[in-house]
């Protein structure tokens, strides 16, 4: 062919596979994920899918990365077009010098006409029409067969994949046979037709040893679990549903008492948001650890019930797994753009307490510290993810636990500690930090107290007096001063001479990392500072003093987390330059390095 | 645990329980209700029978809603926590309390707004989670704090104490209930504390959801001519279908009873009901007897009280979800927390 | 006695009323303020009451000054205490040279033992039993007859008072009768008794004419009656219940066709707030003006449908009559700290209008304009009181209405702009303002379109393409733009070469101005700005650029006015200084003052 | 006004109705369910009910919550309005739609999620007011768009795909709007066109609030073995109780009827919906009859489909509220602004 073939690219590369939803077209996109992954060779997954069931175009982007770069890379240099509904659009998305591989049983060469991109036909249907019967079995083939296309253009280690589909269909034989099939009639076909590797090919590398391929909704799951949650009130709502799933699934497994079966936790599907967090303050109220993981949609139905929480001081453990908005918004598709609605959620004069995990690693451990901090503060906690980070596979280290770890149950009195006051009072500060104890229910008569989101004084009565409510809330905003110092510290990579920053949060994190390389090798330098929770902490206000020039990097049109920097922190806003992106897909680098290199451009960087 | 408050004050008089308690015991903060509210004479009620059981205050849990009816649970057994929520919400926040500790008495007071209209799905689906406690509707037909806006139990006709009459239906809790599957439905007045007092009694002995529609009227915007939950119409109209007794464990039933017409219930506890029919027609195990008994009535402008339905047999919550028998909220963190090797396993299938 | 007697105060004085709710009090109190309107002298009540319907304490505050100032004074000059449960609390509030006067049928000489507090003693409740039989009017008379009491110490005009009592009871005679003797007997007494007038008198003045005296509930209904608003729906709760009330007694009277008597409107009683709001979305969609008056609770539950409404553009129009939060809060007490709230209500990216009207007399006209930026910008519209303005009693203007008045019915399309269309397209901008035309259901065939909370692009459709969904939110953006073009400016009084200003918001309205008077007589002197809408409009902007020290002065405890203003405009956050008051009772001129003269000793202000 | 929409292409062919419109004029956009989804024949049921009833496609407004069931609006009449509200709350937003222009015929599209867990007490209320719409339920037991997870109305026992059983007892459509006073209530089944097609066309006619419960297999989560809302268990186990046809305006009634068993229902347009029992002993205007026949069969696992209550004479919302034939949001504003001198004497009232 006369194209330019590109500069050879081992383990650099993107794979995209358009297929159609309802297809399964999952486990032989994961299979290709994971025997890169088994090469040694860092990796991610990120599933573009549709807000349907069946029928409609949804993607599968795979990123090969050998430095570990692994936010959406943004081009496509091998296209897999299995949905001739989204041909034209596949085809134009392939960046030049890159492959298109498609079903040629139906030629297409008018259609794919560009000068600059190789199309590879390969006739999937034909083929599988001669090696299979049953018409379900023959989508399904289909779509492993293209595993063994790629296998060979990939130079993919064959021995992995049968290792992986060994693994897969460990129970049923039958499947096996025709999987690996399939897999050696692409392989074959691919030898034999075209010049096998591509230049984008993948290499044996020992870079993912010690990691895991793995999504933020099950280590949430994981973290609940293992922070010893009993409770878990839900409805289900995407992209938070798997996280319950998850859940269950461990809980299963792993909360059954082995003599008697009975279930050491309670999951309720509630009949809406409302019920999920109202279960959810009854059973922290009554000692449990309690969660709830939801979306949008449902942080904002359950504003009256977070009011509720703050002012009578229950802890309550959420997770807002943030999608699309405003409104229903795209369900499917990644923002973070709840940070206001958390953060001030319910009327009145309220303030939440939130977490920022960057990726799955995180969400596991950010996942027990909010019941830590929930019961530590007595406030309701949400932890805020995203679809890219919930749903997506990541590569994350090993996740460890300390069989040490002892849970911070907050300020609780004992039997004991009841008996030996003159009077309990709900709601005295006698410590200073803002934070009263609290008694359970059931515990002793004289620990009793009238749980109330009316006005009350600090002994727990009612109370309509000016002063007596005063004193309450502004305990309140103390106690929030405390918070400061418990959530977690932001991370930071910063050289003192450098007085140009990158402040950021969650799931920006890889492609703000990236951009610091990509800008680095153009001899810009940029220091980095990733929040982890809000209220902010004094290492945030250190770095924004510290800086004159600082890129505040979120996936959302209104700059809320520039917003809640504003207000939150004593810092000139004149410093704070946004770096936006909103469109429902995750960030990419060189929207960040754009974003950079524009202000530089206007001279006013440092 | 079993603790015991201690006394408010010595009243050598007064009856004391198997706790050596006084009713006093059970008493709450002064009600700050309108003198001659229906509500507090059902505040009397639950601390009545709550005595008569002997349950330690601190066993208890009080939960609300929000309006009159829901001040309610501030005016008994302060020894009890209490939990006032908001409007209409009541029964989500006791099935979180429920699932997390099984072992209390779960008593909910709310209103036929806070139940009928804002609450209406919670309610329901309280109902079909068969969530064990009881729950008492204070139905006084209007919002009383918000000064008496018609509930959703407002009657056709009924009219209001500044003129207007209402046009809508009214959403019948007991219809409603035997509709939705619920497995303890009673009605009562607060005007007639015998009746009421027993069946308090036999709601916190159901296992799983027992409701009592309490008619509990409104002096202040719902007493008047024309009004259909004053006290004088319902004195005049309400029936009794069914006669309730309650007969604590171990005590064996002595009154003799008409064969046929007595019908005693076995409860979890050892204890029993034993319900003697004032109208030999009515059968209070039969769903679609009772519905077209209630419905008959009704048309006829007729209250039917008494335990209307009852059904021991069905699974609560706990049984369905297959929880253990102490509280989860009481596990030690060891029996919940998998360990570093359960985490090291479960990862091996994430490479 | 030995008591320095004050300052003659004509015209200069508080009077409160302490009394036990559910006793009937209201009439008394209304025709004590009423009496003194009359007397053509500036006079507001102020209703202190409980959340609860009988037999708790309740006060009514007369305020009377000759000057205008009329926010809450703080003093109490002239103490009625009827409430022997608040004997104590009530003693202790008059001010130094003040008087006191209590039902002396039960004498309390050790309680009332201040010496510089004038106690007056009156048997109220022997005289009524000497004279009145039944034991309802007993408790009746006892009210009305401290009317007659203070007639005679305040020296009030015995003319109007007749008046007033021939006004209000010219339906029943009998009623006439009793009253009419309690005030006399209590005229009577006082005269034979106490050195009449008091030092604090009235004296009839010329400065009420043209004025009425309104709460802002009733003229906010005013203003939907005469925008023309068709459907009101609404979920009962304090203390926005009255407004509804009000709209339904206009209508009765306003609204029936005078033929057939039908209802040219339709109220309807939700079963909670979440349905209230899709009720007005619902009529507004299919072209009905509709509005629902709620509080902070209502507008948390509303959250999610206001969400929709800004992303689908539906007109709609709230009215939050603020009471006292977090939670169920103060329901019966005042605050301004929906402010957050209701600007970002809603996850995702959402913003929406909202207004400030400072007293009833604006409560009627922005209640108006409220519908017609609706429909021009096709958003939800909030229009933010509290309880101070729409349940308390102010002394306004007149209400003026100009018959040639066209509403503002937005970008609606007509049959023939229709048929004139090659197509419509929901969510095409077609002149750059951000706005896009809709049309009415049941028009024409060809108006149809399908109105989703899901992504959908500019023709209407639905999306899931990154690309189309953000041209949808971009142009959200612009109309916001064009929004601060639309709301009312702000009320500004400002000298140019004065570099200090306040900048305030609603009800804080007569506590700043007289706070600029105080201060201006001390010598310092400071420029006003209050916002009437958001988002802010360029007149804010330049306040802000021309003032080196701004006093943001609001009734809530977070500075959540200060806060939008740093979230919606350039100032420098330094050069705000908040003054903040949030116990649940009205702002003081004093509070205001205070802060002022704290911050200039810090030395801070130019 | 009277428009119609130009037919999309001429079928020479295809029948038209009294509109000259043909069926292919009721179509929307193309449906993006799973193949063989109940939900899709509703759709067409829907398209065909509103061509025999020649209704002009832009004098009907489509609305709906959020689910797979609540996206079909946009699947036909494309000349017809569309608003696909929130989850759960369509009822609010069809309550004002209906406020401000009684005119348009109002379709509601949900499904057993929307409507009975998160919708509940919208859905009821809506009921109590009589409001003037027809409200299909599309029911297939789970949560397609979430994946399958059981939904209020899944039977006991009944098993999901991902292997876990049901226990909670389900909410029934059927017995609750019984109890709670709806004047129209039918059930059917996607499978069954020719009944279902009847159904909306008198769900359409009647003058109140109309709720077909649809039983909508999911193929893709809830059609399995084991599933009791599976396309095979339904046809296995539903039961007719009384045919239903419908005789437009004008037309008398040919077909002869056995006496006794034809009952004819007069509809406000003067069209007519004649019932015929399948089962002698049902009668669809007692409501505890019908209460009691539903129970039974339910108990006897058996669905009972057809027209099984209605009640034209109550009132709706519009003629509760007195408001007039014309729509409310068409008032030219003199009518509805008071003017300057009704202030001034409003003011009067204020010194
Ligand atoms: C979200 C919300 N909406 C409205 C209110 C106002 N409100 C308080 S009580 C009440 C109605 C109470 O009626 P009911 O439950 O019958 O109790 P009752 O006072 O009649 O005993 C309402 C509407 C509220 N507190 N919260
Ligand atoms: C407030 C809110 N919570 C949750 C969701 C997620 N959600 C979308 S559809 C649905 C259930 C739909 O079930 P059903 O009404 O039975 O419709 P089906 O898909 O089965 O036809 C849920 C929970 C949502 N869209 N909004
Ligand atoms: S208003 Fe009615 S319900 Fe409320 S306390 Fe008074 S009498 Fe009872
Ligand atoms: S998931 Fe089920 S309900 Fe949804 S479209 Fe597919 S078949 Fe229909
Ligand atoms: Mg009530
Ligand atoms: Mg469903």
């Amino acid at each position: 062919m006369s194209i330019a073939s590109p500069r050879p690219q081992d383990n650099d590369f993107t794979l995209k596979i358009g297929n159609v939803n309802g297809t399964g077209s999952a486990s032989a996109n994961s299979m290709l994920m994971k025997s890169l992954f088994r090469m040694g060779i860092p990796v991610c997954g990120k599933n573009y899918f549709p807000s349907n069931i069946q029928g409609l175009p949804t993607w599968y982007e795979i990123r090969v990365n050998s430095e570990g770069h692994l936010a959406r890379s943004g081009r496509v240099d091998v296209m897999v077009a299995m949905n001739a509904e989204t041909y034209r659009k596949d085809h134009a998305e392939v960046a030049t010098g890159g492959y298109l591989i498609y079903d040629s049983t139906w030629p297409r060469s008018q259609l794919f006409n560009r000068a600059d991109v190789h199309i590879l036909g390969v006739p999937l249907s034909r083929i599988c029409n001669e090696n299979f019967d049953n018409a379900r079995s023959r989508i399904l083939m289909k779509n492993i067969m293209y595993v063994g296309v790629l296998a060979a253009l990939l130079d993919l280690d064959m021995n992995i994949i049968k290792q992986l589909l060994n693994e897969q269909f460990a129970a049923k034989a039958s499947l096996l046979d025709a999987n690996q099939k399939a897999i050696d009639l692409g392989f074959a076909y691919a030898k034999e037709h075209f010049s096998c590797p591509l230049p984008f090919r993948a290499r044996t590398l020992d870079k993912t040893r010690n990691h895991i391929m793995i999504d933020g909704n099950t280590t949430a799951a994981l973290g609940c679990l293992f922070a010893g949650a009993t409770v878990g009130a839900w409805y289900p709502i995407t992209p938070s549903t798997s996280l319950m799933d998850a859940f269950k699934k461990f809980c299963d497994k792993y909360r059954r008492d082995p003599e008697t079966g009975k279930a050491n936790y309670c999951i309720i599907q509630a009949e809406d948001e409302l019920g999920a967090i109202g279960m959810v303050l009854g059973a922290s109220w009554n000692g449990a650890r309690s969660f709830t993981p939801t979306s949008g949609p449902g942080i904002s139905l359950m504003n009256e019930f977070l009011g509720y929480g703050y002012f009578t001081e229950i802890p309550a453990v959420l997770f807002d797994v943030q999608r699309c908005g405003p409104s229903t918004g795209m369900p499917t598709r990644t923002q973070q753009a709840d940070l206001m609605a958390c953060a001030y959620a319910s009327h009145g004069d309220t303030r939440h307490v939130l977490l920022f995990p960057a990726n799955p690693e995180e969400a596991f451990y950010q996942a027990v510290q909010a019941f830590d901090l929930a019961e530590r503060l007595q406030t309701p906690v949400i932890v805020l993810t995203d679809l890219d980070i919930g749903m997506n596979d990541w590569m994350c280290r090993d996740l460890n636990w300390d069989d040490s770890f002892k849970p911070d149950r907050g300020k609780v009195l004992t039997v004991e500690q009841i008996e030996a006051l003159p009077k309990f009072n709900r709601y005295l500060d006698t410590d200073g930090d803002g934070i009263a104890a609290r008694t359970l229910p059931g515990t002793h008569p004289k620990g009793a107290y009238f749980t109330r989101g009316s006005g009350h004084n600090m002994y727990g009565a009612y109370t309509e007096d000016a002063a007596e409510y005063q004193v309450v809330v502004d305990r309140l905003r103390r106690k929030f001063d405390t918070a400061k110092e418990l959530v977690p510290p932001a991370e930071i990579h910063a050289s003192e001479k450098c007085r140009t920053g990158f402040l950021t949060i969650g799931s920006c994190d890889n492609a703000v990392k990236e951009a610091r390389a990509l800008l680095a090798e153009q001899g810009v330098h940029v220091n980095y500072l990733r929040v982890k929770g809000f209220p902010f902490g004094k290492d945030v206000q250190d770095y924004l003093d510290s800086h004159d020039r600082i890129y505040v990097v979120e996936q959302n049109r209104d700059a809320q987390l520039r917003s809640l920097l504003m207000l939150e922190t004593r810092v000139d806003p004149n410093k704070l330059q946004s770096v936006l992106h909103y469109d429902g897909l995750p960030i990419l680098a060189k929207t960040v390095v754009d974003g950079v290199n524009q202000d530089l451009a206007r001279g006013k960087a440092a | 645990m079993s603790f015991i408050t201690k006394p408010k004050v010595a009243h050598p008089q007064l009856p004391r329980n198997e706790l050596k308690l006084t009713v006093r015991d059970y008493e709450g903060a002064m009600s700050t209700l309108c003198a001659g509210c229906g509500h507090d004479s059902i505040t009397g009620a639950i601390m009545q029978a709550a005595f008569d059981l002997s349950i330690p205050p601190h066993r208890m849990a009080k939960l609300s809603g929000i309006g009159c009816s829901s001040k309610t649970p501030a005016y008994f057994a302060s020894a009890s926590h209490g939990f006032n929520t908001v409007h209409g919400r009541m029964p989500s926040v006791a099935t979180g309390a429920n699932a997390a500790n099984p072992e209390l008495h779960y008593i909910g007071v709310s209103g036929d707004g806070d139940t009928l209209s804002i609450g209406l799905g919670q309610f329901l689906h309280a109902v079909r989670r068969n969530l064990n406690m009881l729950y008492l509707i204070e139905n006084n037909g209007v919002y009383g704090l918000t000064k008496g806006q018609f509930s959703a139990s407002a009657d056709v006709g009924s009219k209001a104490k500044k003129g207007d009459t209402n046009q809508q239906p009214p959403i019948d809790p007991a219809l409603t209930l035997l509709a939705t599957g619920a497995t303890f439905i009673a009605r009562s007045f607060s005007g007639d504390r015998e009746q009421l007092v027993t069946l308090i009694k036999a709601g916190m002995k159901h296992r799983g959801f027992a409701v009592i529609d309490v008619i509990s009227p409104c002096v202040t915007f719902n007493d008047h001519e024309g009004s259909t939950k004053s006290y004088e119409f319902t004195r005049k109209h309400s029936m009794t279908a069914i006669y309730t007794d309650f007969v604590p464990p171990a005590k064996e039933i002595r009154t003799a009873y008409e064969i046929g017409q007595a019908m005693p219930v076995q409860m979890h506890d050892g204890s029993q009901i034993v319900l003697r029919k004032a109208d030999g027609a009515y059968n209070p195990t039969d769903r679609v007897a009772a519905f077209e008994y209630i419905q008959k009535h009704q048309q006829a402008g007729e209250i039917v009280t008494g335990l209307l339905y009852i059904d021991e047999t069905k699974p609560d919550m706990h049984e369905l979800a297959n929880t253990p028998a102490v509280p989860l909220a009481s596990l030690p963190f060891a029996t919940v927390c998998p360990g570093s090797k359960a985490l090291a396993s479960i990862q091996s299938r994430f490479r």
